[in-house]
């Protein structure tokens, strides 16, 4: 029983609020069956909280919901399993210490006497599973140590397995590369021929374009409209996601390259990466590019010294960074801005004051002891350069959308007052309005003389801002292109050459 | 005493400090106390620490002081520790009385003993050796490692069966903390590691009830011989099925109705704690108070099949 | 991989190899430590308990919680037996079922409190380790239960073997192979175990999780209330100090035996050979020739030294899953 | 440019709502109802004992405090009384002058502390199960050193100092140690980047270490402070009792533990401050207290102390459920 009659998933004037924070004022979206709809917004627009109101997490505070024509209230998670709604969340939802095939068939797992967990069963399913989905994943594998893209693709399967009739995707695509993308719309698209409705949600207009048939756009919690996908194109849903024109997304200015500011020099770490030189020179955006993988991350924490190296160099100014020492390469000007902001940049738990002024503690006391209205005035100038959204200073970082937890980061690191800044993903998962006024001050901090690393997956961002382009793969760096020759072409086929192929 | 004993009445305010809440001893010693505190008319309560420890009784010591109560009774944790907090209560004017265990002597003004330690060790000795044979080895099951008066009982029976009992050999001592489990699991292992044990004393009630009790059902019923201290009550099962032969008590219950007595003295001003003085304890006649303010109850009794059915406690 | 190269790997193996290689240390140094009718009743008997209290703490344990209240639990429920011996003359079977059930409500107002005021595990066994302990030596003021109060047959019960196994053992190694059952092959156990693993994908993937952790308290209540008649069976004599700091041992015995302190992993027959372990070093350290004073110190050691291993064997195994992920 | 209020709420609010506030009126509401109803309570002499009974627990909860806000957790700390104790005494037996002996166990006990920390952050154990380990550990070689004797042969006027009083006033001397102790506690953990990083860690642990807090460091910095204030206290507990023992301040550590959580120290981490749990502490003394002289036995005051804590815990949640319910209600109500 496919909803020809009438769509499969109707929400309409759904409201929500949390305390004082409005989540969602009137958001409205129906879903058909056999079709893949794609709901954007910008940071905090309230994707994620609609999304957990149909799977049952959070309960509405108004508005209707209605599933193949009937109204639900869904007390809880499982409630809308059981009317056949399967979610993957933004955050992964495995259980690291339990094997891949009982997390894909916890809580429903095929029994047989006595309820007896009948494994083999189980087994042969996930296999069949794995085998539909192409991939190599073994069954019997803990959950812990998987990447991201394999997380997801188990996520995928615990949905198909539960022969969903409608699936939700929040932001499934924002952790995986190319190819991994590919096989997961792939997937969405037999889903769709099944007489599945899939809800997408995702930053990356150009999958939704390529993905879904129709568009929904939220704005402030509220629904703004709703269009066949080949009756708009990424500016008018820009425009209406933003609610005003945006200007250039890549506003990348001229700005003068000076003397060397960051050097590294045959940087390896078992097993991660080996040999990485690198440079970065004052007022340069230096890109550092490769797949999801490739150890990018590992570099910058080696740098700035969260994570230890086995053998290299590390330099600022000239002057030869200790490993392993954050604290030392804070104060000789390293600022490391993490790809996992809300667990590596910001303390959710800790207020916007607090978390901003985290990193220069040591410069704001004052005979070893620290005093909140010093504090407080420090978090306010950088907060108010930076235009983060909230009213006030004690307002709780985890409160914050994406967006605006990534300019509280920025403010942390900026407020060192930094020589070079490592800025991992700068805009990963972040609304296109938010994006360019983050890229905007990326130029200007380049123009004001500061060195930058830039970490990206996103081709057009690599190229729309680095004068220099670093492209590792496999740990190793297989190409160094000026901003003339770096093509999509010359960097994706350094990314993916092996360095065996390389040597 | 020189005032007439009118003086005694009414005003005489007594708390009993037990080693710990919760044990049957003590709740005996607690009945002679309330007895005794009836016939002279005072006003009788006994409080305590859930656990045997001296940090915990100090506390009661101190609520007592507060309260300005007549008189303390109490079975020290520690010989030392609580010294100092009785010696503060004394300094408010209250009167201080040990029994069953007792302080250092400056502590306190009188120290109701239930016999002296040197009978209650030869009463031991005396047991196992007619157990025994005289002859074997033997092992201790004590209570807590720093009670005071297990302490002195071990050095005492040490002594006298080295000087007295050639044939004996004391070969190991444990501790059961006065704890039924661990006193039971002690047992075992003592059985395990000493194969050619002849006898156990265990000279606390807790440690022979649970050492009769593993005896009881063990290979060992009526090999290895057990003696001790011990209440008839918990006993009567151990001694009719054999497993028991004689073991020996002094009353706890004529040790509280005793001690709560000497406090009235003491309260009244009847007595002082000095060597000498003397007083009447109402069904028990007249005491008199030793050196060093001791006042010793009598003899322990010895409980066998034959007369065991005669108590009650 | 062959079976027993996984068998090899379990956690359990290494500490059932500690287990026997103490056994067979002692048992050459005194032979009757294990060759004599009681150094093998003994050896059974003892840690009987213990392992109904392991199992019922590891179940918690891995479900991300703790429970400090099994010890008063035992109190409490060894009490209560020995009351019903006592005032009603009911049957032993029915004065059994009471027990435990007593000792799976005070679980139950563990797990609610838990589960529902959504405070952690550590915090409200603790206070209820207090409350129940204040309540049972409320309760029984300075009484204590003798032998002679317990029917004759429930002390039989307490000693009496079955074809040279302890009835208590019997009834603690069906408890545990139940439980174990449970755990392994059961929808609600493998619950527990992804509760434990991560609460928050729990609820996410909507698990019961509030009923699964009233479920792992209610059982690790009633087992201890089990414990607590065993008890009765067992001594005899109820005193104020019953239980008294087991609960440490029980949640010992389990980290020993491989149950993770942050749950999700281990396995309630590890916990049950931790508290055989436990126990049997206890009785064992004597012969040794160590002086009973040290015999904490020597346990202290033995904890930190398993758990230590334990991380050493779960380290490489992280990195080997890292690796292959590489390859 | 932007400009943001210092805070949400009005500042009479921040100040008199929330979990501290709530611990010391609390307190202020169970003195005066003590000293009204209960006979002896308003006595000088009350405070003196209370003072002297809480010492050590005031002075262990201190760096419990900081110790748990990281997330994690010290059970080995009356193991680590005794353990100094015993030191203390057997080194003063064996006729080493009793200021070195002291020094020695203070020593020892920061050791202590230290193996702690070193398990929990160099081999990356829980430090709930490595302080299970080693509270048996630490009690075992306590009692292991005395075995069955006790030494109580202490110089008159160092057991006197334990118990002296200022000047003609009934207020132990001991109050200045805690005083001096809690303010310094107070201010490396409320004022200094130190404590910051304390805080910073309990709420997420790698967040801090990419702000640049040495996780590690900091974590055996506050276990080794955690031995030695607990080797602290057990000089005192010696002194104060003469007597230094095997068994002394057993089951201690769970008090500590119950009085830091009743003053609003989260078990989580992340939360907590100075002044709730000084008055968890005294909350619990002078409620103890009050009983005893009121001539309620120690299983009333037990039954209490474990109610008074689940409710400390269950209460905020309790009412944040009632304030859900109601919102809901009014919401519904206004359709
Ligand atoms: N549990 C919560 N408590 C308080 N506020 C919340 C909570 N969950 C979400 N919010 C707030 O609700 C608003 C909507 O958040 P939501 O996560 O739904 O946004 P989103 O559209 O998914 O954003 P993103 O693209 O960054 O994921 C935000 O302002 C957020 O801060
Ligand atoms: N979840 C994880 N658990 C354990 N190790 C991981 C995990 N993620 C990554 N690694 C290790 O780090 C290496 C590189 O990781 P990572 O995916 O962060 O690279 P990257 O180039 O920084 O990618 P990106 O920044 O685009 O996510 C992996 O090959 C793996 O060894
Ligand atoms: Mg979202
Ligand atoms: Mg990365």
């Amino acid at each position: 029983m496919t909803g020809t009659d009438g769509p499969a998933l109707v929400l309409r004037d759904v409201a929500k609020s949390f305390g004082s924070v409005v989540a969602l004022r009137a958001a409205t979206l129906a879903v058909d069956a056999g079709s893949i709809h794609a709901l954007v917004g910008e940071n905090g627009a309230g994707k994620s909280t609609l999304v957990k109101i149909i799977s049952g997490l959070h309960r509405r505070d108004g508005g209707e919901f209605l599933l193949e024509g009937r109204s639900v209230d869904f007390r809880s998670t499982a409630e809308s399993k059981a009317a056949g709604i399967a979610v993957i969340y933004q955050e992964p939802t495995l259980f690291p210490d339990l094997s891949v095939t009982e997390n894909i068939f916890m809580g429903r797992q095929p029994t047989g006497r006595w309820g007896r967990i009948d494994r083999r069963a189980m087994n042969t399913e996930a296999h069949a599973l794995f085998e539909q989905l192409g991939v190599q994943i073994d069954p019997d594998r803990p959950a812990e140590g998987l990447s991201i893209a394999d997380q997801q693709i188990i996520e995928i399967a615990k949905a198909i397995s539960l022969q969903a009739r409608v699936l939700i995707m929040d932001e499934p695509t924002a952790a995986l590369s190319g190819n991994e993308v590919e096989r997961l719309m792939t997937v969405a698209r037999t889903l769709r021929d099944s007489g599945c409705a899939v809800v997408f949600i995702s930053h990356r207009f150009d999958e939704v374009f390529e993905l879904c048939d129709t568009i929904t756009v939220m704005r402030d919690g509220s629904y703004v409209s709703t269009d066949p996908v080949d009756q708009v194109d990424v500016d008018d849903v820009v425009r209406r996601l933003v609610g005003r024109e945006v200007g250039d997304l890549y506003p990348k200015q001229p700005s003068e390259i000076g003397d060397v500011v960051l050097e590294v020099k045959g940087l390896t770490s078992l097993g991660l990466f080996s040999d990485v030189d690198l440079t970065v020179r004052s007022g340069e955006i230096v890109g550092l590019a490769g797949l999801v993988g490739a150890g990018r991350s590992e570099v910058a924490q080696a740098i700035f010294g969260v994570d230890s190296y086995n053998a290299g160099t590390v330099h600022v100014d000239g002057r030869p960074v200790p490993a392993r020492n954050p604290v030392k390469a804070m104060e000789m000007g390293i600022a490391l801005v993490p790809e996992d902001r809300r667990r590596h940049g910001l303390v959710l738990e800790e207020d916007i004051s607090r978390n901003i002024t985290s990193a220069t503690r040591r410069s704001l006391s004052h005979g070893g002891l620290i005093w909140s209205a010093l504090e407080r005035r420090s978090a306010r100038q950088w907060a108010s350069r930076l235009e983060v959204k909230a009213s006030a200073l004690d307002t709780l970082g985890g409160t914050l959308s994406g967006g605006n937890q990534q300019k509280v980061v920025l403010a942390k690191w900026l407020s060192t007052e930094p020589r070079v800044l490592i800025i991992d993903e700068p805009t990963r998962g972040i609304d296109v309005g938010t994006k360019s006024e983050v890229h905007r001050l990326l130029s200007t901090l380049a123009q004001e003389g500061l060195g930058i690393l830039m970490i990206s997956s996103e081709l057009p961002e690599v190229l729309g801002m680095a004068d220099r382009v670093v492209v590792l793969s496999e740990g190793h760096v297989t190409a160094e292109l000026g901003r003339d020759e770096a093509t999509p072409e010359a960097v994706m086929h350094a990314a993916t050459s092996s360095q065996r192929e390389h040597a | 005493g020189s005032d007439d004993s009118g003086a005694s009445g009414g005003d005489a305010d007594i708390t009993f400090i037990p080693k710990n809440l919760g044990n049957p001893y003590f709740d005996a010693s607690n009945t002679g106390g309330q007895k005794a505190a009836k016939e002279f008319d005072g006003s009788f309560k006994q409080v305590g620490p859930t656990e045997a420890t001296p940090d915990s009784q100090v506390s009661f010591i101190n609520t007592a002081t507060q309260q300005g109560a007549g008189a303390i009774v109490i079975s020290a944790n520690d010989p030392k520790a609580i010294g100092d907090a009785l010696q503060e209560a004394r300094d408010a004017g209250t009167k201080v009385v040990t029994f069953d265990s007792d302080t250092d002597p400056e502590y306190r003004d009188v120290f109701v003993s239930q016999a002296d330690a040197e009978g209650i060790a030869a009463k031991q000795v005396e047991l196992i050796a007619k157990a025994i044979g005289d002859k074997g080895e033997v092992a201790i099951l004590s209570a807590a490692a720093n009670a005071t008066n297990q302490n002195e009982w071990i050095k005492l029976m040490e002594k006298d069966l080295a000087a007295n009992h050639p044939g004996i050999k004391l070969v190991d001592t444990v501790y059961g903390n006065d704890d039924d489990q661990t006193s039971f699991d002690k047992t075992a292992a003592l059985l395990q590691s000493h194969p050619n044990l002849k006898g156990i004393i265990s000279p606390t009630t807790v440690g022979i009830a649970a050492a009769a009790r593993y005896l009881s059902t063990s290979q060992y019923k009526g090999k290895v011989a057990l003696t001790g201290l011990g209440t008839p009550n918990q006993m009567r099962e151990y001694v009719k099925d054999g497993t028991v032969e004689s073991f020996a008590l002094w009353s706890p219950e004529d040790l509280g109705y005793l001690s709560a007595y000497a406090a009235d003295a003491l309260i009244s001003g009847d007595i002082t704690g000095e060597e000498g003085d003397t007083f009447e304890a109402g069904e028990l006649g007249e005491y008199t108070v030793g050196p060093d303010g001791l006042v010793g109850l009598g003899d322990p009794t010895e409980f066998n099949k034959g007369n065991i059915d005669d108590f009650d406690f | 991989m062959t079976r027993l190269a996984s068998l090899l790997k379990q956690r359990e193996t290494g500490i059932l190899v500690a287990f026997l290689l103490f056994l067979a240390v002692t048992t050459a140094i005194n032979p009757r430590f294990l060759f004599s009718s009681d150094g093998w009743r003994d050896l059974l008997l003892t840690p009987s308990i213990l392992v109904l209290l392991a199992v019922g703490q590891a179940m918690v344990i891995i479900t991300r919680s703790v429970d400090l209240s099994v010890g008063s639990i035992v109190a409490l429920t060894a009490y209560l037996t020995g009351r019903l011996f006592l005032d009603t003359g009911l049957p032993i079977a029915v004065v059994v079922v009471l027990a435990v059930l007593a000792g799976m409500v005070l679980g139950l107002i563990n797990g609610a409190l838990v589960a529902f005021a959504k405070v952690p595990a550590l915090v409200i066994t603790l206070g209820t380790l207090y409350a129940y302990r204040g309540i049972m030596l409320q309760w029984a003021g300075s009484d204590r239960i003798n032998a002679s109060d317990i029917p004759d047959a429930w002390l039989t019960f307490g000693t009496s073997s079955l074809l040279g196994i302890p009835l208590l053992a019997v009834v603690s190694l069906l408890v545990l192979a139940g439980v174990a059952w449970f755990m392994h092959n059961a929808r609600a156990g493998r619950e527990l175990y992804a509760i434990g693993s991560d609460p928050d994908a729990a609820v996410l993937y909507g698990l019961k999780v509030k009923s699964r952790v009233l479920l792992a308290f209610a059982a690790s209540g009633a087992l201890a209330g089990l414990a607590g008649v065993l008890y009765v069976s067992r001594y005899g004599t109820i005193s104020s100090g019953v239980g008294m700091g087991v609960e440490l041992e029980a949640v010992g015995a389990a980290v020993i035996g491989g149950v993770a302190i942050f749950g999700g992993s281990g396995t309630v027959l590890g916990a049950a050979i931790g508290a055989y372990l436990l126990t049997t070093i206890n009785r064992g350290l004597p012969i040794l020739g160590i002086e009973d004073f040290w015999q904490r110190a020597v346990v202290g050691l033995l904890i930190i030294a398993a758990i230590v291993l334990d991380k050493l064997l779960a380290d490489r195994q992280h990195r080997k899953l890292l690796a292959e992920r590489n390859q | 440019m932007n400009t943001y209020a210092d805070s949400a709420r009005p500042l009479l609010m921040r100040l008199f709502v929330n979990r501290d506030a709530a611990v010391l009126l609390l307190l202020a509401v169970v003195v005066l109802y003590s000293m009204a109803a209960v006979p002896f309570f308003s006595n000088d002499i009350t405070l003196y004992f209370l003072l002297l009974d809480l010492t050590p627990i005031l002075l262990i909860a201190l760096p419990m405090t900081l110790v748990i806000i990281t997330g994690e957790i010290d059970l080995s700390v009356a193991s680590t009384v005794a353990l100094s104790s015993v030191l203390f005494g057997v080194l003063h037996r064996d006729g080493v002058p009793i200021l070195l002996a002291a020094v020695l166990a203070l020593l020892t006990g920061a050791l202590a502390g230290a193996f702690n920390g070193f398990l929990v952050t160099k081999v990356g154990l829980p430090s709930l199960a490595v302080t299970i380990g080693t509270l048996a550990l630490y009690r075992g070689i306590a009692v292991g050193l005395l075995g069955t004797t006790a030494i109580t042969e202490w110089p008159e006027g160092w057991t006197d100092l334990a118990k002296a009083k200022i000047g003609e006033s009934m207020v132990p001397l001991v109050l200045i140690p805690i005083v001096v102790l809690s303010v310094l506690f107070a201010i490396l953990l409320h004022f200094t980047t130190f404590g910051r990083g304390v805080y910073a860690i309990g709420l997420s642990k790698e967040a801090a270490r990419f702000s640049g807090v040495n996780v590690d460091r900091t974590k055996v910095v506050l276990f080794t402070l955690s031995g030695l204030v607990s080797a602290l206290a057990g000089i005192y507990f010696t002194l104060r009792y003469g007597s230094a023992r095997g068994d002394n301040a057993t089951g201690l550590e769970l008090q500590v533990i119950a009085a830091v959580l009743l003053g609003g120290v989260s078990i989580f981490g992340g939360k907590g401050a100075i002044p709730g749990v000084l008055g968890g502490v005294l909350l619990i003394g002078v409620i103890a207290s009050a009983l005893r002289l009121a001539d309620y036995s120690a299983n009333v005051i037990q039954i209490l102390t474990g109610v008074l804590l689940i409710a400390s815990v269950v209460a905020p949640s309790l009412l944040g459920w009632i304030g859900a319910t109601r919102q809901r209600k009014v919401k519904s109500s206004r359709k």
